[in-house]
């Protein structure tokens, strides 16, 4: 099982300093929630996480490994995913498609210039065992494009599985589920703990208290508290920031 | 001697191989008018039933080896007659003469053909390519400059008509300048025109380059600077740069005005039959077609006896509107070469005239090089 | 030496504002419309053929500009209802193909009516005539009044988009034609008055330089290439970037052109800076493009999506 | 206001409606229910005429709008969030918000008043926002239109507890202003407190309608979708 | 909304079958021509043919990286130059072999295509587009300045290529069979490239490269290898080309020609492989038959060209598709 360090990270646009001197340990096989109002720099710090921006200052380590100028995919090489908040996925290609790219990325080599990759048994299998964790495997043949939009939500989170990580960033992935689906959506994220390090970005409350075993809050890119679910509820710099009144009853 | 397929029927085939589209189209269609008119006129070609067959190269040297050799092979004419450009015919001439047909080309004269690549079925009825050059050369040597400034687009004829110029030009340059192809705005080399105050400007422009020199030339107000061009003021680009160029100076082996009879009639006939002036590209295409008349009338319209054939040719019996003409060891014209001036003409049309004589019986320097 | 530098230098100016004007049709309809439409030469060769036609039937330069004007008007609104008006939600790929097609049909119409040979349009008389400019160097009035409308096009047009509700739904339309159209804006019409907008200044163009450059069917291929490059090394979308690297791509072309060889003498023998020279005039142009793109993937005032 | 009735649509061969029929009065505030990928935003969609309808009509004001273009639609009234935000990422903020804005009562004043954080940004592109943010924006352009119905496809995916809440708050004054809304949205115990009727889709066909309280006696419907 | 790419299918493999069948059926008609056209007394096709045939490969090459990989090369006219320049370079030392000639004209294209490919992948779009034609041009203004080999005015061949000693391109059919043979194997080994694991990781990054960068691929590396690969393919075109001709120029490598493989690809059907040989063929068989036609055939060409589009999104292969001869979709 492998954590996750980062230390003094920051990034800026122009003169808006996005995230400031973050610094966070995320324990082996924890849930880690980051929550914050929006624009705080949640998504933004997980990008710098993955190495899609480069970071300004600070840096990262997963287990004793550091992989603060390594690049996105050397990173996912080395077990490090993220889904994207606002879907990103591969519209032409099959939910299986999808997934199966995901899987043939940390198996074998991509320079493989003949033998038919729709044929694969093992990547396929891989793929649709991922799709039916994240509860899509009834899609698997449907173009992404023409997926609902609860669904792109579920096949971004098949494709983090697929690529089998260490630590998976996941950045709202609730977003778009619907409220019947989302309590099951939880208990699937349920199963996952012990597999892997999570970090769990996430407005719905719900979710974050039932899953997090620890608690962040950014503001304005500054971490104001790490805790225990309870206690970070029941701060008062948190309420008055983020969560106030209605959502916490 | 290959006989080629077709000589031995009694229809008389051409074909004609010119570059009918795009933006060199007018002088494609000058040169293809100019033979048409002397077909038209005659009907029967040296006697003969006569068919003739048009195909646009479109300036592409792939489609015109193909379509040469479709002339040849599958229609088997006895004549291909074009075309406008150097590279085209470098890419039309191996299939054509090695089938034996007779190739005359109108206005192309490369010098690798006129001297080590020479081949008896090949045929010029304009020049050698540097031998305009050479003209405005002599020309400035004669005037005696000492600083002349020279301008050329920036590819293989370019180069060679720099290399033509100071053939016989032996003062200084104010610069050698090549301009790129198909340039658009050419008033950086005017300003160094401006500042050099050069005896004379030296350029080989044709086309759209050509009008937007002329036109910005005047323009910049330097046209007390004499101005020597070759294949940039003629009867193709005189009807858009009009009064721009007016007094300008080329080189050519003929001009419309020239008195003769033979010319009289071609230039009134052109005028009456197209509604403008011809220049060189339609009076060389008018030559070939004389040339092919006489030719196969000499030998009675067999064609199957090459040799007497291109003996045939190679007498040139006919009256050129340009007066002297006959034909060097390498079948590359032995001619007059003038210096000529844009004008107004009497009908209202712009025009080049004939300034003076600058080359009697003019051969090309690579004649020598030339084994057959 | 020194003059002919500065004198080159303003002479880049001006053919780069030239260059301006010939692409800002195109900086409108491709860099904002996000329509390629490789028949904007053609619109610049059709406004040429325009005003020589109607110059030469009243004989008179500004009647036939003031007749062009209509006549382009129409050209560029059957050309949108007939054709591009199917193309704007297709792909770029469908957007060449199509446009090419039109090239091929302009082409061969303009010549079949107007023949092979060049034409010619006759400069206004005010117009004619050069300024004295140092030593014995004079400088055209003509060119000074295209410099003069090329300016005025990049202000009106850096207007028109950046701070005008038109020029905002315009980018909105380019990205997300639905959207807009589905918070009521008719971006149909909107979207065909603007191609003809930039047709019109296309047709401008090739008006205002006809006196200058010679009338021909060639014209408008042979600037399509570099009104393009002037478009993308500036970045699409933006009229500054246009302006700029119009003005750029003008003074590598006429600076570089000349100073080149001189510069590429003094570190190598004659004869092969001559042919280096020879080598390099041509691709300049290209090799800016390629380095600053290079540089700067979007352009240099370019947004990276 | 708005009036649906046996509404069909296919996305190429796969129909995905099949006779949707809802009314939405003037001043009412209607949800849409459902499971993901029953067809919510396809109905949306089809109302809007952004997908044709194969059968059936919308008529907006008793006016036959159905398949129409969607500026036709949206000028008679009718006021889009719509899912995913689709803001445009080449205008800034500002330029978002103005750039189909109608006149009325919402101005770009009032609109910095309702976020605040859009002001503070509001010379960012629209791609240089986060996610939330996005969201605000599309809510505050929708609005910027003065539309009578305002149409919310998801409108408070992504945003902090503390913003959906000001949503809501904003939401109830419009219809306190007699503005009629249709929404989507996943938080429907917090839509129950002021919307009037709910419409539950699945697989196309609407199976279930009634107001609020009609939700909470019937146990079905309330098991499934609220939490109270 | 709209990308470089037409809506090229990531679905690759249910819908290759039938393209593959469509290709068979187009291999054996071009068989059968020569024959034919000897038949007909025409034998003179069979050189018209064999031009098609380059082309045909040429527009292949170029959908592998157009179609599957996003990259619209508007310099490819480049690499039929570099393969044409390798016959007339070797020949001009006497070398007439024609796997070398293939085999220098791969190199060429190689490193060409490494180095050009490398600087143009930091672009995107329009700007990738502009940039390859920017190199394209680099290429053709090279080999106008390069005198030995005629500039400009381009370069007689005196005789065709010999294979392995064997003259059989000195005969038409000789020369068309072996620019079938070579067209087919170049079919068979991009359909290969594009159903394998590199192909599909090639069309991902079409399709989205941030997501693909995400789950660990790189897509600089992929798309350089497939923008190699094609530019090499397309100088075996070259070779070809320079044989039929029996003639080399600049000409072959000017923009327009670019354009044009462009609109072959474009015309066939984008990212089908077998699309574009038609492309090649429809193109260049039109241009021939209205040609003969008309002198205005370009009126013809272009108000063909508009209406294809207009009415038909994917080409000829979209027309063949709405009638029920192809199939693509599920
Ligand atoms: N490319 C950019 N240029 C300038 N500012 C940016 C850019 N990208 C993001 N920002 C700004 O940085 C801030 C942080 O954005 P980020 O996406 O990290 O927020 P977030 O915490 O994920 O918010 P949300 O919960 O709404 O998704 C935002 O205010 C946003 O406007
Ligand atoms: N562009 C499209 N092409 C083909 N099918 C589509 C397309 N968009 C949606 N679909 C299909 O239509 C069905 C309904 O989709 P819709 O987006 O209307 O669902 P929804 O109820 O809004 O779901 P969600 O809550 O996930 O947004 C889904 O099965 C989806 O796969
Ligand atoms: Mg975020
Ligand atoms: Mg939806």
């Amino acid at each position: 099982m492998t954590g996750l360090d980062v230390k003094n990270l920051s990034k800026s646009f122009g003169a808006l300093k996005v995230t400031d001197d973050v610094s966070l340990r995320v324990e082996p096989g924890e849930v880690h929630a980051i929550i914050g109002p929006n624009g705080a720099g949640k998504t933004t710090l997980i990008s710098q996480l993955s190495g899609q921006l480069a970071s300004d200052a600070g840096s990262v380590s997963i287990g004793d490994r550091d992989i603060t100028h390594l690049s996105m995919p050397e990173r996912v090489k080395l077990g490090l995913a993220r889904s994207f908040q606002i879907t990103s996925i591969l519209p032409g290609f099959t939910a299986l498609e999808n997934v199966a790219l995901a899987v043939q990325a940390r198996r074998g080599s991509s320079f493989r210039f003949f033998g038919n990759v729709a044929g694969e048994a093992e990547l396929n299998e891989a793929a649709m065992s991922a799709l039916a964790e994240a509860g899509l495997d009834d899609r698997a043949e449907v173009l992404a494009k023409s997926l609902s939009h609860g669904e792109h939500r579920r096949l971004e989170l098949a494709i983090a599985l697929a690529t089998d990580p260490k630590v998976l960033l996941l950045d709202e992935p609730l977003a778009g589920v619907g409220g019947e689906d989302a309590e099951a959506f939880v208990s699937r994220l349920q199963t996952f703990k012990g597999r892997f390090t999570m970090v769990l970005i996430e407005h719905d409350m719900d979710a974050v208290f039932a899953l997090a075993d620890r608690v962040s809050v950014l503001v304005y890119g500054k971490l104001i508290a790490t805790g225990k679910p309870e206690d970070v509820r029941s701060d008062p710099a948190v309420r008055a920031a983020y969560l106030g009144e209605e959502e916490v009853a | 001697q290959d006989v080629p397929a077709g000589a031995s029927d009694d229809v008389l085939k051409i074909g004609l191989v010119y570059t009918l589209s795009g933006p060199p189209a007018a002088l494609g269609e000058q040169a293809r008018d100019g033979f048409m008119l002397f077909a038209e006129k005659i009907g029967e070609i040296g006697g003969m039933e006569t068919e003739i067959i048009v195909v646009d190269d479109e300036g592409r040297p792939d489609l015109a080896a193909d379509k040469a050799r479709e002339l040849v092979q599958r229609d088997e004419v006895d004549f291909v007659v074009g075309p406008i450009f150097s590279n085209i015919l470098m890419a039309i001439h191996q299939p054509v003469t090695s089938t034996g047909t007779v190739l005359i080309s109108t206005n192309a004269g490369t010098s690798t053909l006129a001297g080590e690549g020479c081949t008896p079925n090949f045929f010029v009825t304009s020049y050698q390519n540097d031998q305009i050059h050479e003209v405005m050369g002599a020309y400035a040597e004669n005037q005696g400059y000492q600083n002349v400034f020279l301008m050329t687009p920036n590819y293989q004829a370019g180069k060679d008509s720099q290399a033509g110029f100071k053939h016989s030009y032996t003062g200084g340059t104010a610069g050698e300048i090549y301009t790129e192809l198909g340039q658009l705005d050419f008033s950086s080399e005017l300003a160094q025109i401006a500042a050099f105050q050069p005896d004379a400007v030296f350029t080989f422009m044709p086309g759209g380059m050509g009008v937007n020199l002329v036109k910005q030339y005047s323009q910049a107000g330097l046209t007390s600077i004499p101005f020597l061009s070759a294949f940039t003021v003629d009867e193709t680009t005189l009807p858009a740069t009009q009064d721009a160029a007016l007094g300008l100076l080329g080189g050519a082996n003929w001009a419309p005005d020239m008195e003769n009879e033979a010319n009289e009639t071609f230039v009134t006939e052109y005028i009456a039959k197209y509604e403008h002036v011809p220049g060189t590209y339609a009076m060389q295409a008018y030559d070939a077609a004389q040339l092919i008349d006489s030719a196969v009338r000499k030998v009675g319209g067999d064609l199957t006896d090459r040799a007497a054939l291109m003996a045939a040719i190679k007498e040139a019996d006919f009256d050129s509107p340009r007066g002297d003409f006959s034909f060097g060891p390498n079948n590359f014209p032995i001619q007059d070469f003038y210096l000529v001036e844009a004008v107004k003409r009497e009908d209202g049309y712009f025009g080049t005239s004939i300034v003076e004589k600058i080359f009697d019986d003019y051969a090309d320097n690579y004649a020598d090089q030339c084994e057959m | 030496m020194m003059n002919l530098f500065v004198l080159q230098l303003l002479n880049g100016v001006q053919l780069g504002v030239l260059l301006f004007l010939i692409a800002a049709g195109l900086t409108l309809v491709f860099g904002i419309m996000d329509v390629i439409n490789l028949a904007h030469g053609v619109l610049y060769m059709v406004g040429a053929y325009l005003i020589a036609t109607f110059a030469a039937a009243t004989g008179n330069f500004w009647w036939g500009l003031l007749l062009m004007l209509p006549a382009a008007v129409l050209v560029g609104m059957v050309l949108e209802f007939v054709v591009m008006r199917r193309l704007y939600a297709r792909s770029h790929l469908d957007q060449v193909l199509a446009t090419f097609g039109l090239v091929m049909i302009a082409s061969e119409a303009v010549k079949m009516i107007w023949g092979t040979s060049p034409l010619s349009v006759p400069m206004p008389e005010i117009l004619s005539g050069a300024v004295p400019l140092m030593g014995p160097l004079k400088y055209p009035v003509y060119r000074i009044a295209v410099i003069v409308a090329g300016l005025a096009v990049a202000v009106g047009l850096f207007v028109l988009v950046n701070y005008t509700r038109v020029g905002m739904l315009l980018r909105a339309g380019a990205t997300n034609r639905s959207t807009v159209s589905a918070l009521g804006v008719d971006i149909n019409r909107l979207f065909s008055v603007v191609f003809t907008l930039g047709a019109v200044l296309a047709c401008l163009a090739g008006a205002l330089v006809a006196p200058i450059l010679s009338v021909d069917t060639g014209m408008g291929e042979s600037v399509l290439i570099l009104t393009f490059v002037v478009v993308v090394i500036g970045g699409i979308g933006s009229i500054k970037g246009a302006f700029l690297g119009a003005l750029l791509v003008a003074i590598v072309d006429t600076v570089g052109g000349v100073f080149g060889p001189i510069w590429l003498r003094q570190i190598l023998d004659p004869a092969a800076a001559g042919q280096v020279g020879r080598v390099l005039g041509p691709m300049l142009v290209y090799i800016l493009m390629a380095v600053i793109l290079f540089a700067k993937p979007a352009g240099l005032f370019g947004r990276r999506a | 206001m708005l009036d649906v009735a046996g509404l069909e649509s296919a996305y190429g061969d796969s129909q995905i409606l099949f006779g949707i029929d809802f009314r939405v009065k003037e001043g009412e505030v209607v949800t849409l229910l459902g499971r993901n990928g029953m067809g919510k935003t396809t109905t949306v969609k089809s109302i809007f005429g952004l997908v044709k309808p194969r059968a059936g009509s919308v008529k907006i004001n008793g006016q036959n709008l159905t398949g129409a273009d969607p500026h036709r639609i949206a000028l008679a009234g009718l006021g889009y969030v719509p899912e995913g935000r689709q803001v445009f990422p080449t205008l800034n903020v500002e330029e978002n918000l103005r750039a189909t804005a109608r006149p009325g009562k919402w101005t770009l004043q009032r609109i910095y008043e309702l976020f605040p954080r859009l002001e503070e940004r509001r010379r960012n592109m629209g791609n240089q926002l986060s996610g939330g943010e996005q969201q605000m924006l599309a809510i505050g352009r929708a609005l910027m239109t003065n539309p009578k119905l305002v149409v919310l496809d998801e409108a408070t995916e992504g945003l902090a507890p503390l913003i959906r809440a000001d949503i809501w708050a904003c939401l109830e004054r419009l219809k306190s202003e007699g503005e009629a809304i249709l929404v989507i949205d996943k938080n429907v115990d917090a839509l129950t407190k002021f919307a009037d009727r709910h419409v539950v889709i699945e697989k196309g066909r609407v199976v279930w309608t009634g107001t609020t309280e009609q939700i909470l006696a019937t146990p079905d419907v309330k098991d499934r979708f609220l939490h109270v | 909304m709209s990308d470089l790419t037409a809506t090229a299918p990531g679905r690759a493999a249910p819908r290759m079958a039938g393209r593959v069948k469509a290709a068979i059926i187009l291999f054996i008609l071009f068989a059968l021509m020569p024959p034919l056209a000897s038949a007909l007394d025409d034998p003179f096709y069979v050189l018209i043919g064999t031009r098609i045939l380059a082309y045909a490969i040429a527009a292949l090459a170029l959908d592998l990286i157009l179609g599957y990989g996003a990259m619209v090369s508007f310099g490819h006219a480049a690499y039929l130059g570099f393969g044409s320049y390798a016959v007339a370079i070797l020949s001009s030392y006497g070398i007439n072999d024609l796997g070398l000639q293939l085999l220098f004209g791969i190199t060429l294209s190689a490193v060409f295509a490494l180095i050009t490919g490398a600087i143009s992948l930091r672009t995107q779009g329009v700007y990738f587009i502009m940039i390859t034609l920017a190199f394209g041009q680099m290429a053709f203004f090279f080999f106008i300045s390069l005198s030995a080999y005629g500039g400009d005015d381009g370069y007689g061949l005196s005789e065709r290529s010999t294979l392995m000693g064997i003259d059989i391109l000195q005969s038409d059919f000789g020369l068309y069979y072996v620019t079938l043979a070579l067209l087919i194997a170049m079919f068979v080994l991009c359909h290969r490239i594009v159903m394998s694991r590199f192909g599909r990781v090639l069309t991902g990054i079409r399709e989205n490269p941030t997501r693909m960068e995400a789950i660990g691929y790189s897509p600089f590396r992929y798309q350089l290898t497939a923008f190699i690969i094609s530019g090499c393919i397309t100088s075996v075109a070259g070779v070809l080309l320079a044989n039929q001709a029996q003639f080399v120029s600049p000409a072959f490598m000017s923009w327009h020609r670019s354009g044009e493989l462009i609109v072959m690809v474009v015309l066939g059907g984008v990212g089908t492989l077998t699309g574009p040989i038609g492309g090649a063929v429809a193109a260049l068989l039109l241009e021939e038959w209205l040609g003969a036609l008309s002198e205005h055939w370009r009126l013809w060409f272009g108000i063909f060209l508009v209406l294809m589009v207009l009415f038909s999104p994917r080409g000829i292969t979209g027309v063949l598709e709405r009638m029920g001869i192809v199939r693509t979709r599920q």
